[in-house]
């Protein structure tokens, strides 16, 4: 597995290296310029973006990515699963204290899980769970009533939404998505305050034990060497790269890549360029209106010019990427490519019988990304006589036109995904509702098998059957793969290169 | 001894190709103690003579020639402090509306006592009210003391001339007062107590008054001489019996020609006005500005040359060139309103 | 002065519950639910959704929830916001202080440039100052707030680095981490508002110089100080002050986007968010705030007409 | 020289008339070349401002693209044209509807008393919000178009036209004139419209040009903020909105949009200024308002 970590400029941090042999320092408020305030405090309720940032850090669960985006230990000590795959026994480390100075139980894992999976968006993935039982206060047994061969990345919620584990005090008490009572983690840093759309600030949680193995990006030994973490709401980029150069903060997120040729020729100044590629994917109607006619979505297949669309999206060329797959290029899956499509989109328009009526895609108004890639396929479909026009809605219609066949056509969404069953929400035939969704026997089958297939020579086979399936479907169509920059002023120190990778992770970050 | 002697004063207006002259070439004394009365129509130069003579031509307008004397001060070299200091102690003005020369944002007695302050800082408060108090009964403002906590537009307008004539003459050391059509906003009857009352004050108070005016009756009734302008130049100066008697200026005559007489007008007769209208300031004719509607006229000397005042009978003034061959003036007698 | 004061006041009761009563039907006309904007982008049932909505009162007619509302509302009882958890009042009063601040010193900066320029202007009435100054009010007013806002940006903060380009601190950090953030916005705010008050001073200053009482006042011999400043500006300032009435109303509306360019926590920026999540309780309750401080600077502003103007005083 | 003016001596003779004109001119300068340019730019051979172009994007000023490209590849001057034409269509739009509601309403509420308390309460409570949160609330609540833009500016300026209307007429209520033509039979709404408000027009007409001035910034404003014009339609508003990423590394996407809407306002105000001194020579010297 290739992993692109390092920034585009290819020199690798030479103050890491110089600093090397004085090794971290402890101590220091390592200041955040974020990019997006944070809707709530609740995250086992919300795939918001920047929650991951901010509480990835406060949280932990059972398991956490690892540096090739696949589970690793993070609470659990030990697990084991059936042969069947329907149960699974986890053991929980011992000695490990919530931020209240409790200790963390069996009982405060069921909580947590429960309360997942009730109103965690990724939670609902537990659908076929019979129930957990708690034989011992360090062990957690799962049943399931069909195979969980993907239960593991599951828990991980793509990064976004985490099956994290509070105390079940707090777990039973927030009955409501949304509104969780206290801020209660496991972590290396404790929430400290939120000063609504100021900063959120965190401080080391000096009681926090460590695994005793290798830091392991999510995972691993995780070493907290500031004492606190202050994430400033910078909402506007402009003035993170401003504050960034000033010195105001040390870390930014969601640098406009525009700035990456510049930021390279500051002296004090690190561009870092973060994967896994993103993939830019468009999503239709399969059950109502024109984009039910799969000659209709064919047309779409054939006329997006994926190079063309990550141009838009991304100003500078080495942060866009045109890959024929579904999957990740730095994932396990990346073997598999789609093929091309067979005709021309007009040929395919022909079949469908199109005759210029009007086709919408509707975008998040404050959605830059949605916005850059709806203009780009505007202008596509253009060109081959597709009429497509945009349609613009704050967030809340936009969710609401979303679900609602009659009004709506497609969207286009941004993800990475490192698994094939990470797929399976997103196209269950209840996304984003079933009146809308795609459903079809022969996708869930492929689920199904993938679900009870463990080993990773068979999962890459189904993969790469679930990819040629989508395609033949068109259940979505690939846009292309984007990457993200992320920047830091080089007094901070990233030894295990976790900034270039997902969802910002600080551990064993220190600065001058 | 002059109090006032103005020589050859001109007055200027910025135009759009040359400057407009509003006042021209104008010479003029007022003696101590003297009610002088300034005639014309409006639009004359009469109001910018009185601003003149107070300092206060508006901008961009300026006195680009001549000298006005105070005494033995000439007013248009002094610095703008002295001259300050002048006005309103030495000379105050009354202008012709009451309801705006009033500042309606302070109480008459703030503004009466707003003059001591500026010219007497020296005197206590309770002085300065009581000489406010004191001035305000001078000039017949029933209950003064409770009018100096009102507001102009709580008063009528007749007290809120006498409001005005207060303040001209509260500073105490007033020598000349210039009143601008002081009587022309207000009620008959109440013009004439306005009247009485300043030559009332007048006499009181042994200043001059230059009481300017387009209401020839009310010259009559009150002023010692008379000057008449017209379009910018004098005419005729003359002692008020004098010029009513026999005016020598065909533009006088036209003027006593329109004054209403009892009995002298039958009903049928449409009384009779001068012709024509006053030139504007840059349509002056080269000889006499009176030229164009005058009945005297000739083609050749009034055409081009500009009569000067001379002084035909003893202190009778006429700038015309046929001021001597003019026959005696006769009410009534229409031959010479139409040129 | 009292009773007018009282008058005034009390006519304040039916403007306010007119401005609710237009709050609540306008933010209702909002299509799309808070619902959705709630659960976000997850698949709930009809169950769920049901209860949230009984929960929240939305399954009610807009009258009956109209009924319910007004009077919590007029007890100051704005209900819960659905996202912050937190009474609404609470959320806005955090956000309160920085709408203020900015407002407020655009405002101060507003009337201690934009009153001397104009009165400056018209006692040069036709003169090179008085032209100077008409382009740059001129220029002041045409110029987009925000777009000012960006150009101050890339002069200050990017080209100069002088100054943060956004952000704010509470002055718990510091005086100086809290008004430096605060001075290109309020720049941004007030030019267009020192632009129309240099107009507005300039135009009433010349209207009242022209006054016979002004001559009077020359004729007072009083110095030429004294005749601007005594007896024109308290004239003009009856003028004066309802347009810097206008014009702080005008700065709390525009601050709505000030605060997004230069991402100030204020309660434009909560409004806007609000609007977009379907919070109708915070929407509301922010909306409210904005117009009441306008509502209040109005009746400050006529208070302070009355002051400058006797008759209004008397009879109005 | 007129005899008037020898007549106002004290009140500076000549010098205000020849500046009115002026300012109308420069108005007129400013506003006419863009105008022109934006009402015949599809005869005139400009770049399409939609068309995007991977090979040219974020391209600095220069002979082929006079005022650069944007981050889409597309022609900023093309746009700039077209965005033009957004802002005269919702500055006319609006202001139309604004003339036609606010002198029906304005009229009708100065000359009937009972529609006066209606028609009052209703502008005053529309007035009430502070500027341009209105707009926001309207906004949000019928959703992001060019023409919901026209709707929302003709709602937030209306009431001030109909308060104007109102005051004329209300000063006319009385005149001679109208109860000579009552006499002779003519009917409320021919006297209205056809005696009363010809001569109340002037006051409407400024104020008019003002709000097409006003129209603009609140077009740009609201599509800065992403409740106006939705993308990728060109307007000046969206144009800042897209160059704020960009602010550092591509000025001209911000700097020219920007500078139209100024030059277009001043030119408005301007003509507003002009046409006021002209028109109703009693508001001469005020400001906007």
């Amino acid at each position: 597995m290739s992993l692109i970590l390092i920034s585009g400029c290819g020199s690798p941090k030479a103050s890491d290296q110089s600093s090397g042999s004085d090794g971290p320092v402890r101590g220091g408020t390592l200041n955040i310029g974020l990019h997006l305030p944070l809707p709530t405090l609740d995250w086992q309720s919300s795939v918001s973006h920047p929650l991951p940032m901010v509480f990835g850090h406060v949280y932990e669960g059972l398991f956490g990515f690892g540096r090739d985006f696949t589970a690793a230990p993070d609470l659990v000590d030990s697990y084991e699963v059936s042969e069947d795959g329907k149960t699974w026994t986890f053991v929980i480390r011992e000695g490990v204290t919530f931020h209240n100075g409790d200790l963390l139980d069996s009982e405060d894992v069921k909580a947590s899980l429960d309360r997942w999976h009730r109103i965690g968006p990724k939670g609902s993935g537990l659908a076929s769970l019979d129930g957990i039982e708690t034989p011992d206060s360090q062990t957690v047994v799962m049943n399931f009533n069909a195979p969980m061969g993907q239960f593991l990345l599951l828990l991980l919620g793509s990064d976004e939404n985490k099956a994290i584990v509070m105390p079940k005090e707090v777990a039973d008490a927030s009955t409501r998505p949304g509104q969780v009572t206290e801020v209660i983690g496991t972590g290396p840093y404790r929430f400290d305050e939120y000063k609504e759309d100021q900063y959120v600030r965190l401080k080391r949680f000096d009681a926090y034990s460590a695994r005793s193995d290798n830091p392991n990006y999510q995972a691993g030994k995780k070493e907290a060497h500031v004492d606190e973490i202050l994430f400033w709401i910078v909402p506007e980029a402009s003035t993170r790269v401003a504050g960034l150069e000033s010195g105001e903060y040390e870390i930014i997120t969601e640098v406009p890549d525009a700035e990456a040729i510049r930021l390279r020729d500051i002296d004090d100044v690190d561009p870092v360029k973060n994967g896994p590629g993103v993939l830019l994917y468009l999503m239709f109607n399969h059950q109502q209106g024109l984009t039910s006619d799969i000659n209709i979505r064919r047309a779409f297949q054939a006329m997006v010019d994926p190079s063309e669309i990550t141009a838009m999206v991304v100003s500078d060329s080495s942060f866009g990427k045109t890959y024929s797959s579904i999957y990740s290029p730095e994932s396990a899956f990346n073997s598999s490519k789609e093929p091309s499509p067979s005709q021309s989109a007009e040929a395919y328009l022909n079949e469908a019988g199109y005759n210029g009526e009007p086709l919408f895609i509707q975008v998040i108004a404050t959605d830059i990304v949605q916005q850059r890639v709806a203009v780009a396929l505007v202008e596509q479909a253009k060109r081959v006589g597709l009429n497509l026009q945009i349609q613009s809605y704050d967030l809340s219609t936009w969710v609401a036109r979303r679900r609602d066949a009659s009004v709506m056509n497609m969207y286009s969404s941004a993800g990475y995904w490192v698994d094939p069953s990470l797929w399976q929400p997103e196209f269950n035939g209840t996304f984003p509702s079933e009146e809308v969704g795609f459903s079809n026997a022969a996708a869930d089958e492929l689920f199904a098998n993938l679900a009870s297939a463990t080993s990773l020579e068979e999962r890459k086979v189904l993969a790469g059957e679930l990819q040629a399936h989508f395609f033949k479907e068109v259940a979505l169509v690939n846009l292309g793969y984007i990457y993200r920059l992320v920047a830091k002023g080089n007094s901070v120190h990233d030894p295990h290169g976790n900034l270039a990778l997902g969802n910002l992770t600080l551990h064993g970050v220190w600065i001058d | 001894m002059n109090l006032v002697d103005i020589r050859n004063l001109e007055v200027q207006f910025p135009g759009a190709t040359e400057p407009l002259t509003v006042i021209d070439d104008l010479s003029l004394n007022i003696l101590p103690g003297e009610i002088l009365g300034l005639v014309g129509e409006s639009g004359c130069g009469k109001s910018m003579l009185a601003r003149s003579i107070m300092g206060l031509v508006p901008s961009p307008g300026n006195v680009s020639k001549g000298q006005i004397f105070f005494g033995d001060l000439d007013l248009l070299t002094l610095d703008e402090p002295s001259r300050r200091s002048l006005r309103g102690n030495q000379i105050s003005i009354i202008l012709q509306e009451p309801m705006t020369t009033l500042n309606p944002v302070y109480t008459i007695g703030n503004q009466i006592e707003e003059v001591l302050k500026e010219h007497r800082p020296d005197m206590k408060r309770s002085e300065r009210r009581q000489l406010v108090i004191q001035l305000m009964k001078q000039t017949g403002i029933p209950s003064p003391e409770a009018r100096i906590h009102q507001y102009p537009h709580e008063l009528s307008g007749g007290i809120r001339q006498r409001v005005a004539i207060a303040m001209a003459l509260v500073g105490g050391k007033v020598q000349l007062l210039i009143a601008d059509e002081p009587t022309t906003a207000l009620d008959v009857t109440i013009q004439a107590q306005i009247l009485k009352l300043f030559v009332e004050l007048q006499k009181e108070h042994q200043m001059s008054l230059l009481l300017i005016t387009h209401d020839l009756g009310v010259i009559a009734q009150t002023a010692h001489r008379v000057a008449v302008m017209y379009a910018g130049r004098l005419v005729e100066v003359a002692h008020v019996e004098e010029l009513f008697d026999n005016p020598r200026h065909p533009y006088t005559r036209g003027l006593l020609h329109s004054l209403p007489r009892p009995g002298s007008h039958s009903r049928k007769q449409p009384m009779p006005s001068i012709p024509g209208t006053v030139p504007s300031p840059g349509a002056i004719p080269q000889g006499c500005a009176f030229y164009d509607r005058c009945g005297f006229r000739d083609d050749k000397q009034c055409l081009n040359e500009r009569p000067n005042l001379e002084e035909g009978a003893t202190e009778h003034w006429v700038s015309c060139h046929f001021a001597a061959e003019i026959p005696p003036f006769k009410v009534n007698s229409s031959d010479e309103v139409t040129p | 002065m009292v009773e007018y004061t009282l008058r005034r006041v009390l006519s304040f009761i039916p403007t306010i519950i007119i401005t609710l009563t237009s709050i609540f039907f306008i933010t209702r006309m909002i299509p799309g639910s808070p619902i959705a904007a709630l659960i976000g982008h997850q698949a709930v049932g009809a169950e769920q959704i049901e209860a949230i909505s009984s929960d929240l009162g939305l399954d009610k007619s807009l009258i009956d929830q109209y009924l319910e509302w007004l009077p919590a509302v007029l007890t100051g009882d704005f209900g819960t916001s659905l996202f912050y958890e937190d009474s609404v009042v609470q959320v806005v009063m955090d956000r309160f202080p920085v709408t203020l601040y900015l407002t407020v010193f655009s405002m101060i900066l507003t009337i201690l440039v934009g009153i001397p320029l104009g009165i400056y202007a018209s006692i040069r009435r036709g003169r090179i100052a008085d032209y100077a100054s008409n382009v740059f009010s001129s220029l002041g007013m045409a110029m987009p707030s925000f777009w000012l806002g960006f150009l101050l940006i890339i002069l200050f903060a990017v080209t100069l680095d002088w100054l943060p380009a956004s952000g704010y601190r509470s002055p718990d950090f510091g005086i100086w981490e809290w008004l430096k953030r605060l001075i290109l916005p309020v720049l941004a705010q007030s030019l267009a508002q020192i632009g129309l008050v240099v107009r507005m001073t300039r135009a009433s200053m010349i209207d009242v110089l022209d006054q016979e009482y002004i001559t009077m006042a020359r004729a007072k011999g009083l110095p030429e100080s004294r005749v601007v400043l005594k007896h024109a500006l308290k004239n003009a300032m009856t003028q004066i002050s309802t347009v810097v009435g206008l014009t702080f109303a005008l700065g709390l509306g525009g601050s709505v986007i000030i605060e997004n360019v230069f991402a100030l926590p204020g309660l434009g920026q909560l409004i806007t968010i609000a609007a977009v999540r379907r919070d109708y309780a915070m929407l509301e309750g922010g909306i409210f705030y904005l117009t009441l401080v306008a509502l209040i600077v109005n009746l400050a502003v006529d208070l302070a007409y009355a002051y400058f103007n006797p008759r209004i005083r008397h009879t109005g | 020289m007129s005899k008037k003016v020898f007549h106002t001596t004290l009140k500076r003779p000549g010098i205000r008339r020849w500046r009115l004109n002026g300012m109308l001119i420069a108005g007129l300068c400013l506003l006419l070349p863009l105008a022109v340019i934006a009402v015949f730019a599809s005869w005139l051979s400009f770049l399409d401002p939609l068309s995007i172009d991977a090979s040219s994007q974020l391209l600095p000023p220069s002979w082929n693209h006079p005022f650069g490209t944007d981050n889409f590849g597309r022609d900023v001057l093309a746009r700039t044209v077209y965005g033009a034409q957004v802002s005269l269509r919702v500055g006319l739009g609006s202001m139309l509807l604004t003339a036609f509601f606010g002198v029906f309403f304005g009229v009708i509420s100065g000359w009937y008393r009972w529609a006066d308390a209606i028609i009052g309460r209703f502008t005053d409570s529309l007035m009430i919000f502070p500027g341009f949160v209105l707009a926001i609330m309207i906004m949000a609540a019928i959703g992001p178009s060019e023409f919901n833009v026209i709707i929302s500016v003709t709602v937030l300026y209306v009431p001030q036209v109909i308060r104007t209307v109102r005051a004329s007429i209300v000063e006319f209520r009385s005149a001679e004139f109208v109860d000579a033509a009552r006499t002779i039979g003519v009917g409320d709404f021919r006297l209205l419209f056809v005696h009363i408000f010809p001569k109340a027009a002037g006051p409407v007409m400024v104020q008019l040009s003002f709000g097409f001035a006003w129209a603009v910034l609140v077009e740009a404003g609201l599509s800065f903020l992403g409740l106006g014009t939705p993308p990728p339609a060109p307007s000046w508003g969206n144009m800042i909105a897209e160059a704020r990423d960009f602010i550092r590394s591509a000025w001209w996407m911000i700097t020219i949009p920007g500078g139209m809407i100024t030059l277009a306002v001043l030119g408005l105000n301007l003509i507003g200024d002009g046409l006021r001194d002209m028109l109703d020579p009693r508001l001469k010297d005020r400001g906007v308002l």
